[in-house]
């Protein structure tokens, strides 16, 4: 597998695997996609580039261990639960910020897509620490 | 809350319209804070001297929460709040009752005891793997359960519980750990897909997944397949509960891992099932324990019964504990058979001292394991004289665990006999068999201290090991260290204390537990008005 | 469309049991696999299933135009799906690990635990 | 009499003081090594002063109780109860608990775990007299147990021996055993009667005896009291409770705890008693019991074990009197309690003295030791005496008041009369056997050089030697301020007192018999003890080695079933949970005839959903035939993108991608730890296993698919459905649904469901990267180097990587 076209290709299908991860990510709400098949493919993303560079690369790449993307993306998911304490609704309010951008259309922030974000991080962070184990274990043997 | 589109008149009403103090939130934090909390310490994790300062600190918060809880829902009755804003059933409700909330309130006692004594044993590798996070992982799952008003949510709760579990019970890799983990990690899975299963037939019948809209909708049912999907819960919870003769996980692993997993586990894990047992069969589908009555007491007489003839089978006496836990599944299941508000009380009272107790039997036995360096009865002996606290704190754990006063598990006990010895004397086909229920219990109680008095009577009493060399010093054994001393004996001790101080003025108690079974039965509409409001009925 | 899947769910669940019950654990894992999907079509089926259009609101709608599927179960499935795969993903790697340390696939020869010539119970006091 | 909130404090002293004094018996012993034992018998002292100042107010009929709010749910109350009897047994319990806490502090000066032993005892005492002073049966059992707790423990104070832990055991499982019945008992009881008090109870006699459940009450109350005061077969534990210390034997196995029984037959005698069924059973108990331990006690030659025997067939005699009922039985009772009390604890002290001064406690090893041990000497002969019923000692009166109920002339009293004169004569012999064999006669040598006792271990004989005979002095007034009260206490009415030394032929001639009987079998006791020993050669089985038996037995029983359950093999603990689904699923829709009709119908698909199904079984059946593993997991693939499609196929896009992507993850993480495995090829299962599993399996599924049929005939209930459709747009600002419900509506779900994902990473990654070998121990400072060493080795070849 670990031929030269697929270490040359590898890069770049991960960024564009990432970016497509994001766009799924980011239309769930409206259309099919979501947080949790975001993580999936950008999980998948890492996966092939630990593959083809090696796993101290990906490592390396991602700065902090994949675990610590999984931890984050329940802290943000939690919080933002947890912003509707300060306009006295229950825990998991969804809340919705429309900014106008002026020119007719407006963007939207609310909580739930903040928690969307989360879930995909944390499905990013779980699936690849352990494809990335898994990898690095066969490279340990 | 801004909205930028009008919305269409004909919606239906779909939010509360009443703000949500800040004090309604206290049903939430005992399982929002450790989870944060968990998420935290994942993201530090490798700084493992934060670890244990700051899990400690999370979980006083969460005591605190907790106790906070129990006081409003026991001074102001049943506690609501359905997620999002949304009107249940359609949010997911949390619904603290007293069962609920005593369950949860003991579950982060046991935890934090469990914290302590952990750092006389956690290296530093383990630590940076996680164990801190998967305990308060645990505790989320476990309290989630308890809290939980949303059956789909209950099974969610499961699975985080699960999974931190099967964490907890391989952390450190040893041989025995992961044969251990096998058998624990597919049956356990087992049960909670069961426990699936049965959501998904339950919605299919009622259409809903909150358990107050549950109450309102499943006695309407006609359809006969009701009765199955009941047993279907039976059958999930009884595995969870470690149940006989679905049992036989828990004596395959609970004696692998550290022995703080095994007390922690001990305390908490098959609690769930019992829990979910008495919620089901008494409030949600209440007409399936008049059809389940029977299979109740069949099993509860044979756990009763064949348990703690299993601890007294072992050499291993971390592996005789296991068998002493489920012998007070036994004993729950008698208080769910039986049914009535006695019945439940002593259900609930005895899961609060089996929390308490079991807990403290495990740590009691891994400072026994760490001073006579093994847990095999045959090659211990000479502890009375090297260790006297533990000694004293062994035998009063051992006669709770029994049931013999003046210790903690003698009240419970003492309720369900109370409540079987009020049943047989009714005009009712079933009471002769409330006889069995009771001599199953007696018989438990004498068992359990035949099986404790010999453990104590090999490990502690005893001056050497088994044999001819019985009465020659033990040579193997070791003082505790101070490590071991400070954060292993006297974390034990404090929970030794506040079994015996709770054993001796069990006043405080005994009213939760019938606070608590007040809030299971059916009897009592406050569960639904707490989730539907005053004029739901 | 109901009776097929119910009768298709029925011998998912008789494949997951059976492998579960062969004591080869990539077998049992195989089973653990086809189980979590037995379950999510049971969930899928019992929230009635009609051949509908998905459960999304076209752009500009307060409503949908048209019948749809029943989203709670879907909603359901993923939640499942995701712990399913989760606890999959562990027993697997378990299983991985169990194989390591204890150089067997089948249950019958893992006995650390709960060893097959445990000692008996000393008969003394 | 209600007493005032000052007296009610220092009542629940009473109870509550020896426990203090317990806590703090240690480290008086740790101050004061050689005379902690006197110190802390000012506390028994002071409960014993304090007691008698009710003597005057219990004579005059009053009755004395408070109750002090303990467990206001379950009606429990900590209430005491002063009346006759328990006054009494309070004042036996302290007054002797005072002499022997100071002689354990001479007998065991030195040992080791003395501190220990005063707080074992103290927390005895303490129980005992809440005991007999409660007036709820919850507090009562409670106190009950504890006295079987400290027994355990002093028991087998002599812990390293096995004999001691043995009997220790054994005594917790008798007692305990028939403690839980009489839990039992007492709590129907209660139930049947309406109330946990006793003093309520005893105000309706007679009520229960004509309740159905009278006989189970009686039967359960007695099993409690006839294995705590060892009654045949019951016996066995008292004399293997010998192992105790001498001053425990004294104290509890034979002056106090072993009287627990009786005191319980005679607070229940108004409620339970006078029933045909009482009045036959206990004497008989009794009376088996009184011959069989007189007969026994002459067997041995273990002056220990002589006394023991004795006091079972003492508390034979008291059961036998106590069931008797009349008012001469009851008084002659509770004579003979207290002076069977002053007696028999003198006379345990003597003997452990004489083993303490001799090193031998064997009555043909000692011999003429009177001129070393003058006062023990004193002491023994005065409390032989009393046993032997001589006159003016207390002893005397009881025989009197036993045999008067032989003037009822009917053939059961007599037989009543005679069983005691049988049972008096030998135990007399017994008795008096103790207090000439070794102190008179030919000095003979013994292992240790004897001198007399030290003061702390003489006290105790002498006093109560000599105080039964001053109670005999003065037996009409002592019969006014306590035997009077305590009978009229059991009887429920007046037993007015009579006692005095006035001469009735009966009695008198009984007692004369007794007298000549007991000292032709004292002239021939060893050929007696021959006879019996010879006996017991030929019948060697006995309820003590049936003990054994049951217990070794109950072990090998339980090793047996727990194998059968327990065996250690995964694939059988499966096919019980798979046989229990089975069984959950079935039996209800059998048992309620809601079995669904097989579908008749063919369903009506498209051929893209054909096509999909078949998929599907396709891939299904590959997986289990697939003949190698790559064939199997390319199977699950493809049965994995076959749910999938369906989803697809049925309105479910989120789901089948995401399917999609798992099926896909699944596979290849599947593959990737495949690769590294070399596992078996094929199932392999024999032919009977194949049919065994695939039938288990294919009932299961054909009962889940049943029951989905069954399911599917109700309508849904779509409620939840439509306000979701109805408000995603409007309300949640979202239109793909499922998206909606699982980051608004049900968003807690999937707070969860990420928790499980990153739970299961954290699993996951210390699954692979922990690997220890060897036990934990958790051994502090070892461990943790080991763990920096380890940790810096991995920061090392991080940092080399």
């Amino acid at each position: 597998m670990n031929t030269i076209i697929f270490r040359t290709i590898a890069p770049y299908l991960t960024a564009l695997m990432v970016v497509f991860s994001i766009f799924v990510l980011l239309r769930g709400h409206n259309e099919p996609g979501g947080g949790f098949i975001g993580g999936l493919i950008a999980a998948s993303a890492i996966a092939i580039y630990g593959i083809s560079a090696g796993v101290s690369e990906v490592r390396r790449a991602l700065v902090f261990h994949p675990i610590t993307f999984a931890g984050f993306g329940v802290l943000m998911a939690a919080i933002a639960g947890l912003m509707s304490a300060f306009v006295d609704v229950p825990f998991l309010m969804g809340l919705w910020l429309f900014i106008d951008l002026g020119d007719g259309s407006e963007l939207a922030l609310s909580t739930p897509m903040l928690f969307d974000i989360g879930v995909y991080f944390v499905v990013l962070g779980a699936i690849s620490t352990i494809a990335l184990a898994l990898e690095e274990d066969e490279d340990g043997k | 809350m801004a909205s930028s589109a009008a919305t269409p008149k004909d919606l239906p009403p779909a939010m509360l319209d009443v703000a949500t103090s800040i004090a309604d939130w206290v049903v939430v934090w005992p399982i929002v804070l450790p989870m944060v909390g968990a998420a935290i310490l994942l993201m530090l994790r490798n700084r493992t001297e934060w670890q244990a300062p700051f899990s400690f600190a999370i979980l006083v918060a969460t005591l605190l929460a907790n106790f906070s809880l129990i006081q409003t829902v026991f001074t102001k009755g049943t506690l609501t709040m359905t997620m999002g804003n949304w009107l249940p059933p359609f949010g997911i409700s949390f619904t603290a009752d007293s069962l609920g909330a005593l369950f949860a309130l003991v579950s982060t006692v046991v935890m934090i005891v469990v914290l302590f004594f952990v750092q006389s044993e956690v290296e530093d590798r383990e630590t940076k793997y996680g164990y801190h996070p998967l305990m308060l992982i645990l505790l989320t799952g476990v309290s989630g359960a308890f809290l939980t008003g949303d059956l789909f949510n209950l099974y969610v709760w499961f699975e985080v519980m699960l999974i931190a579990s099967f964490g907890l019970m391989v952390i450190g890799g040893r041989k025995i750990q992961l044969d251990a983990a096998i058998k624990y990690g597919f049956i356990n899975f087992l049960a909670t897909t069961f426990f699936l299963i049965g959501i998904a037939y339950i919605y299919g019948l009622v259409g809903t997944l909150n358990m107050a809209d549950i109450m309102v909708k499943a006695p309407l049912v006609e359809n006969g397949a009701i009765a199955s999907v009941a047993a279907l819960f039976f059958l999930a919870f009884a595995m969870k509960a470690a149940v006989f003769p679905v049992n036989s996980w828990l004596p395959a692993s609970y004696h692998a891992p550290d022995p703080a997993v095994s007390a922690l586990f001990a305390g908490l894990l098959t609690k769930v099932g019992i829990y979910g047992l008495l919620r089901v069969h008494l409030m949600l589908i209440p007409q399936s324990h008049a059809q389940l009555q029977i299979a109740f007491m069949v099993v509860a007489v044979l756990t009763l019964v064949l348990s703690p003839l299993g601890a007294l089978a072992q050499t291993n006496a971390r592996r005789a504990l296991g068998f002493l836990v489920m012998g007070g599944i036994g004993a729950m299941l008698a208080g769910l058979a039986f049914g009535t508000p006695y019945g439940i009380a002593g259900a609930s009272l005895y899961a609060v001292h089996s929390m308490l107790t079991m807990t403290a039997l495990y740590l009691a036995v891994g400072l026994v394991e760490r001073m006579g360096g093994t847990s095999d009865i045959r090659h211990l002996g000479g502890l009375y004289k090297a260790s006297s606290p533990l000694s004293i704190l062994f035998l009063i754990l051992v006669f709770a665990a029994a049931g013999l006063p003046p210790f903690l598990g003698f009240w419970p006990k003492l309720t369900l006999l109370q409540a079987g010895i009020s049943l047989t004397t009714q005009k009712d086909p079933l009471a002769v068999y409330h006889w069995w229920v009771i001599g199953a219990l007696l018989l438990n109680s004498l068992l359990t201290s035949i099986a404790g008095s010999r453990l104590w009577a090999h490990i502690f009493w005893r001056n050497g090991r088994e044999g001819k060399q019985s009465e020659i010093p033990n040579a193997n054994i070791k003082p505790l260290d101070r490590r071991g001393f400070v954060w292993g004996l006297l974390p034990t001790m404090a929970l030794v204390g506040i079994i015996v101080v709770v054993g001796l003025w069990p006043s405080l108690y005994i009213q939760a537990g019938f606070e608590s079974a007040k809030s299971v039965t059916i009897f009592s509409p406050n569960y639904i008005t707490s989730v539907f409001g005053e004029n739901s009925q | 469309m109901e009776t097929a899947l119910a009768i298709l769910i029925g011998l998912f669940f008789t494949v997951a049991i059976y492998l579960l019950l062969s004591r080869s654990l990539i077998r049992m894992l195989l089973g653990v696999a086809i189980l979590g999907n037995a379950v999510n079509l049971l969930i899928f089926t019992i929230g009635r299933v009609t051949r509908e259009v998905p459960p999304i609101v076209p752009n500009g709608q307060y409503q949908p135009l048209e019948p749809i599927a029943n989203p709670l179960p879907q909603a359901l499935i993923l939640t499942a799906i995701v712990i399913g795969f989760s606890l999959f993903a562990f027993l697997l790697v378990l299983t991985y690990r169990a194989y390591q340390e204890l150089n067997a696939d089948n249950t019958d020869t893992m006995r650390v635990a709960e060893p097959e010539d445990s000692p008996r119970p000393p008969l003394s006091y | 009499m209600i007493p005032t909130q000052s007296q009610s404090f220092s009542m629940l002293l009473v109870a509550i003081a020896p426990f203090l004094a317990a806590f703090v018996a240690p480290t008086v012993k740790r101050f004061l090594p050689n005379h902690a034992g006197w110190v802390l018998a000012l506390i028994p002292t002071s409960i014993f002063l304090y007691l008698l100042s009710f003597v005057d107010l219990i004579a005059q009929g009053e009755k004395i109780q408070f109750a002090l709010p303990w467990i206001p749910n379950l009606g429990i109350q900590l209430s005491f109860y002063l009346d006759g009897l328990s006054l009494v047994f309070g004042l036996l319990i302290s007054g002797i608990g005072a002499f022997i806490v100071i002689y354990s502090g001479g007998y065991l000066n030195g040992h080791y775990h003395l501190g220990r032993f005063y707080a074992f005892i103290l927390m005895f005492m303490g129980s005992m007299l809440g005991l007999v002073m409660s007036d709820n049966i919850i507090t009562l059992f409670v106190f009950w147990e504890l006295t079987s707790i400290t027994s355990f423990l002093l028991i087998g104070f002599d812990h390293s021996r096995q004999a001691s832990r043995r009997a220790a055991i054994q005594a917790l499982v008798v007692t305990g055993g028939g403690g839980l019945l009489l839990l039992a008992g007492l709590l129907l009881m209660a139930f049947t009667m309406r109330t946990l008090d006793i003093s309520t109870m005893l105000q309706q006699p007679g009520f229960m005896s004509e309740q159905p459940t009278y006989l189970l009450v009686f039967i359960l109350v007695l099993f409690g009291a006839a294995t705590k005061s060892a009654q045949v077969p019951f016996h066995f534990w008292l004399p293997n409770a010998m192992e105790a210390p001498t001053p425990v034997s004294a104290y509890l196995h034979s002056a106090t705890m072993v009287k627990a029984g009786v005191y319980l037959l005679a607070r229940m005698s108004p409620i339970l008693g006078g029933t045909v069924e009482w009045q036959v059973t206990l004497p008989i108990l009794g009376g088996i019991t009184l011959i069989t331990g007189a007969l026994l006690a002459l067997r041995q030659t273990d002056m220990k074990q002589m006394l023991a025997y004795t006091t079972m067939a003492s508390l034979g005699m008291l059961v036998m009197l106590i069931g008797n009922g009349s008012k001469e039985g009851i008084l002659a009772a509770m004579l003979f309690l207290v002076a069977h009390s002053f007696y028999k604890g003198g006379l345990f002290m003597v003997v452990g003295s004489i083993d303490h001064e001799t090193g031998t406690r064997d009555i043909t090893q000692v011999s003429g030791i009177w001129k070393s041990l003058p006062v023990t000497f004193f002491g023994a002969a005065l409390a032989a005496a009393s046993m032997a019923g001589l006159p003016v000692a207390l002893g005397f009166f009881a025989k009197e008041e036993i045999y008067l109920i032989a003037k009822g002339m009917e053939w059961q009293h007599w037989l009543l009369a005679v069983t005691a004169l049988v049972g008096n004569a030998l135990m007399m012999a017994a008795g008096a056997a103790i207090a000439i064999r070794p102190f008179l006669g030919v000095r003979i040598a013994t292992p240790k050089t004897p001198h007399e006792a030290p003061l702390s271990m003489l006290v105790g004989p002498a006093i109560l030697a000599v105080l039964g005979v001053v109670v005999g002095l003065f037996i009409h007034q002592f019969g006014d301020w306590f035997f009077s009260p305590s009978a009229s206490a059991i009887y429920n009415h007046k037993v007015s007192n009579h006692l005095g030394l006035h001469f009735d032929p009966i009695p008198l001639g009984l007692s004369v018999v007794t007298w000549i009987v007991g000292g032709i079998v004292l002239w021939k006791l060893d050929r007696i003890r021959d006879l019996l020993q010879a006996l017991a050669r030929v019948w060697t089985w006995g309820p003590d080695k049936g003990f054994d038996q049951a217990m070794f037995g109950l072990v090998r029983f339980a090793d047996w079933i727990t194998r059968l359950f327990h065996h250690g093999r995964l694939e059988q603990y499966l096919i019980l949970v798979f046989v229990a689904l089975g069984v959950a699923i079935y039996t209800p829709m059998v048992l309620n005839g809601s079995l669904p009709d097989v579908p008749n119908v063919l369903p009506q698909l498209r051929f893209q959903e054909w096509g999909v199904l078949l998929i599907a079984v396709l891939g299904l059946f590959a997986v289990v035939f697939g003949r190698t593993r790559l064939v199997a997991i390319v199977s699950l693939g493809i049965q994995g993108f076959a749910v999938a499609l369906i989803f697809l196929l049925l309105g479910a896009p989120d789901l089948g991608f995401t399917q999609f992507m798992v099926e896909t993850l699944s596979v290849v993480i599947l593959a990737l730890v495949m690769t590294k495995l070399h596992l078996d090829q094929r199932d392999n299962r024999v032919f009977e296993e194949v049919i065994r599993d695939g039938g288990l399996a294919l009932i299961c599924g054909i009962g889940l698919t049943t029951l989905l049929l069954a399911v599917l005939r109700t309508d849904l209930d779509t409620t939840l459905t439509d306000f979701f459709i109805q408000t995603s747009v409007p309300i949640a600002h979202g239109r793909n649904i499922v998206n909606v419900i699982l980051v608004d509506y049900r968003a807690l779900d999937t707070l969860g469901e990420i928790s499980v994902v990153m739970t299961a990473g954290i699993a996951i990654l210390a699954l692979i990267r922990l690997r220890a070998g060897g036990p934990k121990r958790g051994i502090g400072a070892i461990k943790r180097a080991a763990g920096q060493r380890a940790k810096r080795a991995a920061s090392k070849a991080r940092s080399a990587s």
